[in-house]
């Protein structure tokens, strides 16, 4: 009985972790695709079949490039920068519930790598972290460009984390809780936050933008100012985990974004297909499909919002420094307060009225 | 100040409260850019397909025969004092008794040479022939070179080979523009094929 | 103490084992395929390697189109345009700078040979400071041609040895550069 | 429309025998003047009420070795856009004494025509702010336009030049 | 082998580095930084990312035109003006044309002169093309750029349909033009002129009201219009600045006075003003285009000038004397007559002068460029002072310095 349940919990951890990552490779595929497909042209199609070696090649290439370290840079802290911008992408991939939960013999798991009942707080922390990883790769360059990107990293993402968590703080007050398990459980029937909370997703999204350093708000890793910004003197895989973090960070957060605000693995009319399944496969294999086929609609919500990232970044132009700061202190933090005042509002006067008119 | 009466003020700072908001624009932008992501794409996969180069594109240089696959090169070294690169050196040879059958003038180029990293491919040398030997191929690329030894090319690689004759619709700019007069007038109707594929 | 003789290998199978062999193969093949340029670009040939980036040609079909202005992520230096004396410390030092393993292009006229720029000004052709892989003629290379050049690249990437860079002929051409 | 006659006739109104040589290739009113006068002369020209010819458009050096004592000169186009009229005033200096007062006091935009003049001639002009080499390298110890400088790179070894008069 | 120094200003050792008095930072902006299209270097002071005050290195790619011109003969320089903006070749190449029919005196037939405004318009289109798709990039947006270079593709099409090359097109000759519009041509250019508004139109839709891209560009790297005449701005940066100066318009060549086409002019001289004049100036030169196209006339393409362009190959064989001319064009002897010109063109970036000395010889006896980014781009630390980092890589790339016109 214990031993199932642990044999079963690694296998998810493994899982998520290798999907994670399988996830972050594609994007970089992804994202060339897209861009391609964006711009009038293929992108890449000579490596495999539509080019789906060329996160293959890439890396390979990557491995095995010198591996070089400026004279003047901090040794340590140079290695430990994408180390730790890499660490701290993988750890927010606990939390995330891919699906409902696994009966396997008796037994009961959720679908998620750790169930903590502080989930949205554990990703916070984490992804605070993160910019810990470009900062000390940026400073220990020794490098004007990069000290400029890790600059502004830093700057943005302290900036705009306020934001974010105050639009945030609206979902806990409605949920009233902290645990994404129970989050997503609540929007169970079609009951999807965006639906509630327009304003809070807009700025939401603006500044997980932000904090995975996207267009419009590349700014520490801009071409065209900063050469490659943070990571201008970094070449082979350290290279190659920056920008594999950034991928992870994505995902990451379409992920959660589709668990705030698009119900996870919910789906509508998921409770007639659970019936159906359940019916025709007996309880246990059916519930299983179930789970499946959510967490394959939770991870079609996650790459919808990869996408949109490459949309968007292949779109619009980039923000100037200090019209990033006036947007982010001047207009999303005060919106994010009056979205919350305003779903404080609906939840003490409203939502008494239409559960009294329901009834 | 103003100099003449055509001038235009096109810039507009203003922005209306639409523009103001940032989204509606955004959102434009996406709609223009999800346009394009589903459109048919103009890529032209090149090892495989091969662009068409136009009639007159500047391409690989060759050294003409005549029809009886006579050098036509008298070296008179007028390609080369046209060249701006000075890419084209030449050593001319008087042609011997029995040697008719390879050289069309009395003087020929025992050497021709090329220097194809120097050359702009201006198509100087081939307006200044005035025995139309050498000629700028529309079809054919000079290919890349992995060695400095071999970029100069001698007659050798120059020389037209007689088994695959390099035609042209028009040689000169003349026959072009005739044969363009008649093809706008429906006299000639073949079609060499010109767009991208 | 008994002497140990070690048998001969036998024929065929000196060098590197199969393992390594096909590794090599493998490797470089990734390379080939992810040849991310350093585009050096300094007058018209960098106008044509925008139409080589362009829809057009896509250049992203062989997994080269993220630039890297950086030379310490650059695979591939791809000079285009004309190197100026004043140039060419610039040009050496950035090639110094890329991590092994490393290639260099040099497209068109002027970077490959000067061109008409037979000047006091201008460097003949930039393999007269760094060692150059291949060469593409034309002032400017039509974008076939920069594709055909990186083609080239392609195929050097994918023949050589893992650690060819390791070589003594290597070394040796770098040190006919005075480079290390 | 300014003529060029009317211009003429001030300019020597003003500075008699100072301003002299007066042509007009290619309807072009061409003029020369001593290096004195100069600076005079422009700042005439760019401050008149009605002329307005405001616009340095070009400024450069041409070098005649064979003309002793006066074997290099500095060419100025000027321009006014309100009567869409040019002028060249061309000043004469000799290579003992190879200096002309700068315009950059007069025109932002002579600053780097005169870096570039003093670059290919080596024409030094008095007064201005940072007369240092523009387009070659500082290395560089001789003045690459003069005539007796060959153009080439010595070092360029894939040209034959006896082929054909060169 | 030449042997070659590294610069000794590129990795400073610990002991070197100032010590942490001074609160400025200085950097090297260039001269391979992926801004400075072409190749120049700006060392930029900055407090923070405020700069200070900048200064620039240029002649990284000097390559000796004037020199050059000396040494070869008039028809020979075409090359070299073809390489001296390679964003709108053939108005720098039919500029020097025109400056040697003014000083041979010949008059060019009016079919060439309309096929040559054609071909300069849609130069100058491609020039501006690159210069606000590359602004586009420099803020960020990248697949603008690749939508207008598809129809950059055009242009070049166009090109190679005249004259056999994509960007340095050699197609024009002392007298008229190498070639005439062949009927495939007209049809490609007629095409041009209907697939083109579209696509600009999205481009413009795509950036210009977008909020983004104005707070970036608006209020950025201005310029009066004192200062901006002061420092002998022409060309689209002048009329930004707002004064509706355009040489095709003051002193018409080529037959300029027979279209019809407005003066785009922007209202403080900076990015943003830049932008526009640059998009209404193509459409102002599409303009042109269609009607120089619907009005073409009938006849020769080049002048009849025996002694200065080339005879037909045909009269060569059969003509003493059409073999005489040739081989004297060809070898650059022909009777220049001794004298001075000066012809400006409207190039891409202003009013590109060719100030032209003859003594008669084969070659120039002294040929100066008047290249107006080598005039212009001493204004940059001025414009960028005070702004920020983003900003000075945004008033850079919407001035449209060319390496190759600023070095020559």
């Amino acid at each position: 009985m214990e031993l199932t349940e642990f044999v079963i919990k690694t296998i998810t951890i493994v899982v998520v972790f290798a999907l994670t990552l399988v996830i972050a490779m594609y994007s970089t595929w992804g994202e060339r695709k897209v861009a391609g497909f964006i711009q009038d042209r293929m992108g890449p199609n000579r490596a495999g079949p539509g080019g789906l070696l060329q996160p293959l090649a890439d890396a390979g290439k990557m491995f095995f490039k010198e591996d070089f370290i400026p004279a003047l840079a901090n040794k340590w802290l140079f290695i430990a920068g994408p180390s730790l911008a890499m660490l701290t992408a993988l750890l927010a991939s606990a939390v995330i519930p891919f699906g409902s939960t696994i009966k396997w013999d008796g037994a009961e798991v959720v679908l998620q790598g750790v169930e903590s009942n502080i989930g949205i707080l554990y990703v916070f922390g984490v992804v605070a972290l993160g910019v810990y990883g470009i900062m000390v790769g940026g400073w220990a360059s020794n490098n004007k460009f990069s000290l400029l990107g890790a600059i502004r990293a830093a700057s943005q993402n302290i900036s705009y984390e306020v934001a974010m968590g105050l639009s945030l703080i609206a979902i806990l007050m409605m949920s009233s809780s902290l645990s994404l398990g129970e989050i997503v459980a609540q929007q169970h029937g079609g009951n999807w936050n965006i639906f509630y909370q327009p304003l809070g997703f807009i700025i939401f999204i603006t500044c997980s933008f932000a904090e995975c350093n996207r267009v419009p708000f590349d700014l520490p890793e801009c071409e065209t100012e900063l050469v490659g910004g943070y990571h201008t003197e970094y070449g082979s895989m350290k290279l190659g985990f920056y920008l594999f973090a950034e991928y992870i960070n994505m995902f990451i957060s379409s992920a959660i974004i589709s668990v705030l605000y698009f119900g996870g693995y919910n789906y509508p009319g998921m409770d007639w297909v659970y019936t159906q399944l359940t019916g025709s496969f007996g309880p246990e294999t059916g519930h299983n499909i179930a789970t499946l086929i959510g967490t394959a609609v939770f991870f079609g919500k996650a790459l919808f919002f990869v996408f949109f990232y490459m949309w968007v970044r292949w779109t619009i132009p980039r923000f100037r420094y200090d019209q990033l700061m006036n947007l982010g202190w001047k207009k999303l933090i005060p919106l994010a307060i009056f979205n919350i005042i305003i779903t404080g509002a609906a939840v003490l006067f409203l939502k008494p009225l239409i559960t009294a008119w329901l009834n | 100040m103003q100099l003449t009466n055509r001038s235009k003020q096109v810039s507009n700072k203003e922005m209306t409260l639409m523009e103001r908001a940032y989204l509606p624009a955004i959102a434009t932008g996406l709609a223009i850019t999800i346009k394009h992501f589903f459109a048919k794409k103009v890529t032209i996969q090149y090892p495989e397909v091969k662009r068409y180069l136009g009639p007159v594109f500047r391409g690989r240089h060759i050294l003409k025969r005549d029809e009886d696959g006579r050098e036509r090169c008298t070296a008179c070294g007028l390609c080369a004092v046209a060249c701006p690169a000075e890419a084209i050196s030449m050593v001319a040879a008087e042609r011997v008794k029995g040697e008719e059958q390879l050289y069309r003038e009395e003087k020929y180029a025992a050497v021709y040479e090329v220097n194809m990293l120097r050359c702009i491919f201006c198509g100087l040398c081939e307006e200044a022939c005035p025995k139309q030997a050498v000629y700028l191929r529309h079809d054919e690329f000079v290919p890349v070179f992995s060695d400095r030894d071999q970029v100069i090319w001698g007659k050798d690689l120059l020389v037209e080979d007689m088994n695959s004759r390099y035609t042209r619709e028009a040689w000169t700019k003349e026959e072009a523009r005739a044969l363009d007069n008649k093809r706008a007038n429906g006299e000639v109707t073949n079609v060499v094929p010109r767009a991208i594929p | 103490m008994k002497e140990v003789t070690i048998a001969e290998a036998p024929q065929g199978h000196s060098g590197a084992g199969f393992f390594a062999t096909s590794f090599d193969e493998a490797i470089g093949l990734a390379r080939s395929y992810s040849l991310w340029p350093l585009p050096f670009a300094t007058s018209c040939c960098g106008i044509e390697f925008m139409a080589t980036m362009g829809a057009h040609y896509d250049i992203s079909r062989f997994g080269s189109e993220r630039p890297s202005f950086s030379p310490r992520q650059a695979d591939l230096l791809m000079v285009m345009g004309t190197i100026a004396k004043k140039m060419a410390p610039v040009v050496k030092q950035v090639y110094l700078q890329m991590a092994e393993p490393r290639w260099v292009l040099a497209v068109g006229a002027c970077a490959s040979s000067g061109g008409i720029f037979d000047t006091y000004s201008v460097l003949q052709g930039i393999d007269r400071i760094i060692p150059v892989d291949c060469y593409v003629p034309g002032c400017p290379p039509r974008p076939e041609q920069i594709i055909d050049g990186l083609m080239h690249i392609q195929y050097l990437a994918q023949n050589e040895k893992l650690r060819r860079r390791n070589t003594d002929e290597y070394q040796h051409l770098l040190a006919s550069y005075n480079i290390q | 429309m300014l003529s060029n006659q009317e211009v003429a006739e001030e300019l020597l109104g003003k500075y008699g025998d100072q301003v002299f040589d007066f042509e007009e290739p290619y309807g072009l009113l061409t003029l020369s003047t001593t290096r004195e006068n100069i600076i005079p002369v422009l700042e005439f020209l760019r401050d008149h009420k009605s002329y307005q010819v405001n616009f340095l458009t070009d400024l450069t050096g041409v070098q005649y070795p064979e003309n002793k004592g006066k074997e290099f000169m500095v060419v100025y186009h000027m321009h006014s856009f309100i009567h869409n009229f040019r002028i060249r005033i061309k000043v004469s200096i000799p290579e003992a004494d190879i200096h002309i007062p700068t315009a950059t006091g007069l025109f932002a935009s002579a600053n780097w025509m005169e870096r570039e003049t003093y670059d290919f001639y080596g024409i030094l002009f008095d007064g201005h702010p940072n007369l240092i080499r523009i387009l070659n390298i500082e290395e560089m110890d001789y003045f690459p336009m003069r005539k007796e400088y060959p153009l080439e790179d010595a070092t360029r070894e894939d040209k034959i030049d006896a082929l054909f008069g060169r | 082998m030449a042997e070659i120094e590294l610069l000794p200003h590129n990795v400073p050792s610990q002991a070197e580095l100032p010590e942490l008095v001074e609160e400025l930072t200085t950097l090297n902006l260039g001269p391979t930084h992926p801004a400075t299209h072409g190749i120049f270097q700006n060392i930029l002071k900055m407090d923070g990312e405020k700069i200070v005050s900048g200064e620039q290195t240029i002649g990284y790619i000097h390559r000796a035109f004037e020199k050059i011109a000396e040494r070869r003969p008039f028809y020979q320089i075409t090359t070299l003006t073809d390489r001296m903006n390679y964003c709108s070749s053939p108005i720098n190449n039919f500029g020097w044309h025109m400056t040697v029919e003014k000083l041979l005196q010949i008059e060019v037939p009016k079919r060439a002169q309309y096929i040559r405004v054609i071909m300069m318009e849609l130069a100058r289109i491609s020039d501006h093309l690159i210069c606000n798709s590359i602004l586009g990039v420099d803020t960020g947006a990248f697949s603008g750029f690749l939508y207008v270079m598809q129809k950059r593709e055009d242009i070049y099409e166009i090109y190679e349909e005249v004259c056999g090359a994509r960007l340095t097109t050699n197609m024009g000759r002392i007298g008229g033009m190498e070639r005439d519009l062949s009927t495939t041509a007209i049809r490609k250019i007629r095409d041009f002129i209907k697939t083109f508004p579209p696509v600009l139109q999205e481009f413009e839709k795509l950036m210009s009201r977008n909020r983004i891209f104005m707070d970036r560009t608006i209020n950025v790297g201005g310029i009066s219009l004192e200062r901006a005449l002061s420092y002998g701005f022409t060309g689209p940066n002048l009329r930004a600045a707002g004064l509706d100066y355009d040489v095709r318009v003051m002193n018409p060549y080529s037959s300029y006075e027979d279209f019809d086409f407005s003066i785009p002019i922007g209202q403080s001289g900076d990015t943003f003003d830049r932008y526009n004049v640059r998009i209404e100036e193509m459409w102002q030169s599409l303009k042109i285009v269609e009607q120089a196209l619907n009005n073409l006339p009938e006849g020769p393409y080049y002048a009849d000038a025996p002694e200065y362009y080339l005879p037909p190959k045909k009269e060569v064989y059969n003509n003493m004397e059409a073999l005489i001319y040739h081989f004297k064009i060809v070898m650059g002897e022909i009777d220049a007559p001794a004298g001075e010109v000066y012809h400006a063109v409207e190039g891409g970036n202003g009013e590109l002068g060719f100030y032209l000395i003859s003594d008669g010889g084969r070659a120039p006896y002294r040929l100066h460029f008047r290249r107006p980014s080598f005039i212009y781009y001493q204004a940059y630390p001025e414009m960028c002072k005070g702004s920020t980092l983003s900003d000075a890589i945004l008033t850079m790339s919407s001035l449209n310095v060319i390496a190759g016109e600023l070095d020559a």
